[in-house]
């Protein structure tokens, strides 16, 4: 038997000086199932939620009806009243006279009619609610990071920082990402292994944190809270236990002439090898491809050669497998392969590198060791070009967004080459100068002005060799496009930064959405910019978008402090308005026919399968299950079944069919509502 | 037809299904449904231009289920409609053997839902001209005659609900029309009530009919309602480019979505 | 018929449509009163059945909309009920019943004068089209 | 007609654009229509003359390579057989190569140069004949400091620039430039074996002493039906 109380609120002047809300409370007084209906100047106000409480208590209320502002603004505030009195809070609703009524009607009857009817639906639904207790999952206080760069470091320390479990992932040999690649690091110009290294040797050494290199994710399975992943740790081709990182094979190694992947290709590295000397794991990886032993069949230097009897020649892959409660995605950005400017040379004379090459021959662990020598012949370069936008802003060619990075680094470049070679000349062709950020601006100014830089306001058409010399074919638009030639020793391009590869399949794989470039999507631009649109994934670093060093680790700390909230309760508590596939008496069970299809409309992949099995396991039939932890409420599934088995808990099939009833079915007023 | 009957018998006979759904003598030369469990009964089998009648309805009855693994005599939309349930999670790989007959009378053991999707594929959808024709003739109308013309024939509805018993696709063990809490639809065959139950039968049919044209047969008072849901599965295919039936992992029109779906109404 | 008032129900997303009414009311935006609002969480779950239910019951217009596509709160569920429109729609048209008494729209959260628009055509374009009486009347009709 | 055939960049660059216009636009089509007096389809596909050498003349069955034109060749694809890409989409607009390709088909070695699609000063090649020289000169000279014994264009308007104005490149380069500019379809009717005479190879302002060095190393007598083949589909 319905005891409903009804609570008009005059919002001051707001509601009461269009509405009649004393009539609203008289008329609404008659609706069958209202016991108590008052009008008040301001419910929201404590004695405004005390009169509420007290009805509750005294007149014993089974519904709440608060007739006031729009449930965006006040529906939290309300329910807790209703919930501090002993009443279950999903008993309280909100009729909307202000934003709906009150604010957008002129004074008058028809808009006191308007909220009579207002209020005359929510009574009806109120009517038909049903105590409902939060959802609470449990939470698995594990946090799986994928990618040892920058951000995955930082996100696996704050996480690990905060007495949380962390399983690092990291596809390379050793984590460190692009930025142990890097020599110096702008606006500071402080060497970026020297910032690194410790950070990367802390993560291998953090109690809380479980490192898995040369490994990648295979599977996840579950929700927010309670993921199942599986990773593939794939075959070093030697047991990391007994290695002691002596690095003696290495030097043994026959085949010394692969191009190096951390030096850009610059630098040659053996079959069996450690990236970089500073490489965490510091343990080396056998190169299957060109390995002797594995496309010839013979050799197994290596293994002769180590004190340890180290090597496994048949070491399988391993899958571990893992529960984790949270996810941050960390896997970086890659650099746009430059072969598609051909008027450019790349890949066609040695001296035309791009961005991360460059890096390695400014770099003291590079393969000049930290001098200026040109690749083609280690001549020191009189004269470089450095080419920004190299395929960024050009939608004829590249790629449409500005990489946002290429602009601080390519100032970098030009001022670690003229504090490298003081008598050279450096060239920068440029669009615009985007220096936006902490003392970037200043840096740029520093390049141009205290480092001699010449920069070029316009783009580069041609680069062709000639006699040992690069010509540099563009114009100059800031001296009415007048043609510029340069006869350059090297040109470094400021390749566009773009979505690594295997981005797309890796967000398939965890249900996350992304961009037409295939950069990971956030759940809001502005609001929501370290979190997925799927509840307990986040995202750090350039996977995103490009980003420089600080940006990457802001982010990092952003996500992991998402992923400390998420774990900082053992069961996360949810809005129960979710849906429910219904279950019946036997022989039936369920009116649901197991036909699934609702399965593909739901945003959330939450209808799983159930079989409904005898005490003796004998299948009886396999139904649709709304998995609760998944479910975001948004009942595409409920209006979808056809045999209505599928219903949703705060909008029922009851509910919305009372509100419209309520609403109209009084045929005796055609006429002026 | 003898072919049909031997097909039949061995089936019947190595026990590799337990009845045979097909078609028999039934009375005015009408033929009906008949379920052949004993081998020395399949002579009694016939098939000819008269055989029309979707058989696959009975493989979603609990009655027909009990008897076993079914051998069951299809035409191409009883394929069709087999494929579809598929996919609909309803009939399992192998639940059942089909014995497809073609038009021009050919005789061809499906065992598997590939093979199924093969012969439907080489003997695509086909739609009686007379319904096409009927289906313009109706959209040619003005509305108020539209409304006027179902009406009149809608009139004639006594909710026997011959129609959902015809379909191979209402299987459902509770229909919305049961469903009293809240009373969807209401049971009196009055105008609305009969209105509501076939727009609501239309929907629910929509992107999964074959247009078998059963529920039209079925309906004793010969209400044109396979028109309703031939036009829902005409706009289907020319909207979504989908078509129920003819693959067992078939998209479902209605909870799939294309993120340019054209349409010209939404302002 | 001159006093003749339609009565017009809006079915409305709560994360988009809603929104969006609140901020007319916030913008203090004037509208018609004809409409009423109901609230869902989303266009992916109103029931076409609601609609048929409403019109039986005595609207005479009605309002159903939600996110722009790709801004769905879900994600996908404007989508879905977008096709469901598309070939409900068609059939309504198809049975002869008059569809212009069915309004669709995308309201943003952020589009509070849309929605006062939206209202103000919809009322007066079934004004126009007088009471939904052919529809509301086959209540009881046809039982002899 | 279904195909035409456009030997010059310059007109083939100009019909493109117009075809491209003209099929977005409707109005402008009827426009246009009415003044012509006579329907548009825009249907007629246009060839430029390395596409038709490419389909017609060395696909086809009976055109044997009879005397390799086993030369040093820049590939000069000019300024307007590859632009405006957008419209024209028939080679890469920076680096084009289908010519290249072509040439070492009929036994040539295209060298990697620099100047495959920059501008001889065509459009001044009778008013400003000073900006020519230089432009043309850069081209000559990038070509012949890469080794390569001749330029092969496919422009006629280039042709003429790189050879009737050779004089005047030369002054202006203050070197001498040796090596001949020779049409696409003279190397090709070359290598199929049409006699020199026949080519016009005797008509250049810049003799071109290819053919005797080449001769030697080919064939005696070059397959004269096959000629004759040649000289139809290339006067087709």
């Amino acid at each position: 038997m319905a005891r409903i109380g009804v609570f008009i609120c005059h919002c001051g002047e707001n509601i009461g000086a269009t509405v009649d809300c004393t009539k609203v409370a008289e008329t609404c007084g008659k609706i069958p199932g209202v016991v108590h209906s008052v009008d008040y100047k301001y419910m929201c106000s404590d004695p405004g939620q005390n009169m509420i409480k007290d009805a509750i208590r005294e007149k014993k209320l089974n519904g709440v009806v608060v007739a006031a502002c729009s449930p965006r603004m006040h529906e939290p505030t309300f329910r807790r009243a209703a919930a501090e009195a002993g009443l279950n809070p999903f008993l309280c609703e909100m009729a909307n006279l202000r934003e709906h009524c009150s604010w957008v009607h002129e004074k008058g009857d028809t808009t006191t009619d308007k909220a009579i009817d207002l209020v005359r639906i929510l009574v009806e639904k109120v009517k038909r609610n049903k105590p409902l207790l939060p959802i609470k999952v449990p939470v698995t206080k594990t946090a799986l990071v994928l990618g040892g760069g920058i951000a995955g470091i930082q996100a696996s320390l704050d996480i690990a920082n905060a007495g949380h479990k962390v399983i690092l992932v990291e596809r390379e040999p050793s984590i460190g990402g692009h930025m142990s690649q890097l020599s110096e690091t702008f606006p500071t110009l402080d060497c970026s292994q020297c910032i690194l290294t410790p950070r990367m040797v802390e993560v291998a050494q953090h109690p809380n944190i479980t490192l898995y290199t040369y490994s990648e994710l295979e599977s996840l399975e579950g929700f927010i809270g309670n993921f199942k992943v599986k990773i593939r740790k794939k075959s070093r081709s030697l047991d990391e236990k007994l290695c002691t990182g002596c690095g003696l094979c290495t030097t043994k190694c026959p085949n010394k002439r692969i191009p190096n992947e951390f030096d850009a290709g610059l630098g040659m590295r053996p079959a069996i090898y450690v990236p970089f000397p500073q490489a965490v794991p510091n343990k080396p990886v056998i190169d299957k491809v060109n390995c002797t032993y594995y496309t010839k069949g013979k050799c197994k230097l290596c293994e002769k050669i180590c004190p340890r009897n180290a090597i496994r020649y048949d070491q399988p892959d391993e899958i571990v497998e893992a529960e984790v409660g949270g996810i941050v995605i960390a896997t970086g950005f890659d650099v746009l392969n430059s072969d598609f400017f051909p008027e450019y040379g790349y890949g066609k004379y040695k001296d035309v590198v791009n961005g991360f090459q460059f890096e390695r021959l400014a770099s003291a662990s590079g393969p000049t060791l930290g001098e200026m020598k040109r690749p083609s012949d280690g001549k020191t370069p009189e004269t470089v070009v450095f080419i920004a936008c190299a395929g960024s802003r050009d939608p004829a060619k590249g790629i449409e967004y500005c990489s946002k990075i290429c602009c601080m680094y390519t100032a970098k470049h030009a001022m670690l080459y003229r504090h490298k070679v003081h008598h050279g000349k450096a060239y920068v062709f440029y669009m615009d100068i985007r220096a936006g950020g902490k003392m970037y601006e200043e840096f740029v100014r520093r390049a141009i002005e205290e480092d001699g830089v010449n920069y070029v306001r316009g783009r580069v058409s041609r680069i062709y060799e000639k006699n040992g010399k690069l010509i540099v074919m563009g114009a100059d638009t800031l001296l009415g496009a007048q043609p510029v030639e340069i006869e350059a020793d090297m040109v470094v391009l400021a390749t566009a930064g773009v979505a690594n590869d295997g981005a797309e399949e890796l967000a398939q794989k965890l249900h996350v959405s992304y961009d037409a470039y295939k950069f990971f999507t956030e759940a809001h631009p502005k609001l929501r910019p370290v979190e997925t649109n799927t509840a307990g994934i986040f995202l750090a670093g350039a996977c995103q978008a490009p980003k420089d060093i600080p940006e990457s680790v802001a982010q990092a700390s952003g996500a992991a402090s998402k992923v400390a909230g998420l774990f900082s309760q053992d069961e996360l508590t949810r809005e129960p308005l979710i849906a429910v596939v219904n279950r019946t008496a036997p022989p039936q069970y369920s009116t649901c026919v197991g036909c699934f299809l609702c399965q593909t409309s739901c945003p959330y992949q939450a209808i799983e399968k159930e079989e409904i099995r005898t005490k003796d396991g004998k299948l009886i039939k396999t139904v649709a299950k709304v998995n609760p932890g998944l479910c975001q409420g948004c009942g595409t599934c409920v209006a979808l079944c056809r045999s209505k088995s599928i219903d949703i808990e705060g909008y029922t099939h009851n509910q919305v069919y009372a509100e419209v009833m309520a609403l109209l079915n009084r045929s005796e007023d055609n006429v002026n509502i | 037809m003898k072919e049909l009957r031997e097909k039949a018998r061995d089936l019947l006979k190595n026990k590799d299904v337990q009845v045979v759904i097909g078609y028999g003598d039934g009375t005015g030369g009408k033929p009906r449904a008949i379920f052949i469990r004993d081998p020395k009964n399949a002579d009694r089998l016939i098939f000819n231009v008269k055989c029309e009648q979707n058989l696959a309805v009975y493989l979603m009855k609990h009655e027909v289920k009990k008897l076993g693994r079914p051998a069951i005599i299809a035409t191409i939309p009883v394929v069709r409609s087999i494929i579809q349930l598929a996919a609909e999670n309803q009939i399992a790989e192998g639940g059942v053997v089909i014995l497809a007959v073609t038009p021009d009378g050919k005789l061809s053991e499906i065992k598997t839902l590939k093979d199924a999707e093969t012969f439907v594929a080489s003997n695509p959808p086909y739609t009686r001209p007379e319904d096409i024709e009927k289906l313009e003739q109706i959209e040619k109308m003005t509305v108020e005659e539209r409304w006027t013309y179902w009406l009149d024939e809608l009139s004639r509805c006594f909710k026997c609900y011959a129609c959902r018993s015809g379909c191979p696709m209402c299987y459902c063990e509770r229909c919305t029309i049961e469903c009293n809490q809240p009373q969807w639809v209401s049971p009196a065959s009055h105008h609305l009530g009969n209105v509501e139950w076939h727009i609501i039968r239309a929907m629910h049919i929509a992107g999964r009919c074959v247009n078998c044209g059963e529920c039209a047969r079925a309906c004793p008072l010969d209400i044109p309602i396979n028109l309703l849901t031939l036009k829902v599965s005409e706009d289907i295919r020319k909207n979504f480019g989908l078509t129920a039936g003819m693959s067992a992992t078939l998209e479902y029109a209605l909870s799939t979505f294309k993120t340019d779906d054209k349409e010209e109404f939404i302002r | 018929m001159s006093t003749f008032e339609p009565k017009i129900v809006a079915f409305v997303c709560n994360w988009c449509t809603y929104a969006g009414a609140d901020l007319t009311g916030t913008s203090r935006i004037k509208y018609a009163p004809n409409v009423r609002i109901i609230r869902f969480p989303c266009t992916g779950r109103i029931d076409f059945m609601l609609l048929l239910k409403a019109f039986a019951e005595g609207a005479d217009g009605i309002i159903v909309s939600g996110c722009h596509p790709n801004d769905c709160h879900y994600t996908s569920g404007n989508f879905h009920a977008r096709r469901r429109w598309m070939v409900f729609r068609s059939l309504l048209d198809f049975m002869g019943i008059d569809t212009r008494r069915l309004q669709f729209s995308w309201v943003s959260a952020a589009e509070g004068a849309r929605w006062a628009q939206l209202v103000n055509t919809t009322v007066n374009n079934i004004r126009e089209l007088g009471p939904f009486e052919e529809y509301r009347q086959l209540r009881g009709a046809g039982i002899e | 007609m279904k195909e035409l055939l456009v030997p010059c960049a310059a007109c083939y660059s100009r019909l493109c654009v117009t075809a491209a216009e003209l099929k977005e636009n409707p109005e402008l089509r009827k426009k246009i229509a009415g003044v012509i007096e006579m329907e548009l389809e825009c249907s007629t596909k246009i060839l430029n003359i390395i596409e038709f050498l490419d389909r017609w003349v060395l696909n086809s069955e009976e055109m044997k390579i009879r005397a390799p034109f086993n030369h040093k060749v820049a590939c000069y694809y000019g300024c307007l057989l590859v632009r405006p890409p957008k419209i024209l989409n028939f080679d890469r607009a920076e680096d084009p190569m289908t010519m290249d390709k072509l040439m070492s088909r009929i036994g040539a070695e295209p060298i990697d140069w620099a100047f495959k699609t920059e501008c001889c000063g065509a459009g001044f090649s009778v008013s400003r004949t000073d900006l020519v020289a230089k432009l043309s000169g850069k081209i000559l000279e990038d070509a012949e400091d890469r080794g390569a014994e001749a330029v092969i264009v496919a422009c006629p308007m280039c042709h003429s620039n790189l050879d009737m104005r050779r004089a005047q490149i030369n002054k202006q380069a203050g070197r001498k430039f040796s090596l001949p500019a020779i049409y696409i379809t003279q190397a090709v009717g070359s290598a199929l074996g049409i006699p020199d005479k026949k080519l016009g190879m005797k008509r250049h302002f810049v003799p071109v002493k290819l053919s005797m060095t080449k001769k030697k190393n080919a064939p005696a007598k070059a397959a004269v039906p096959a000629a004759q083949t040649a000289e139809k589909q290339m006067e087709a």
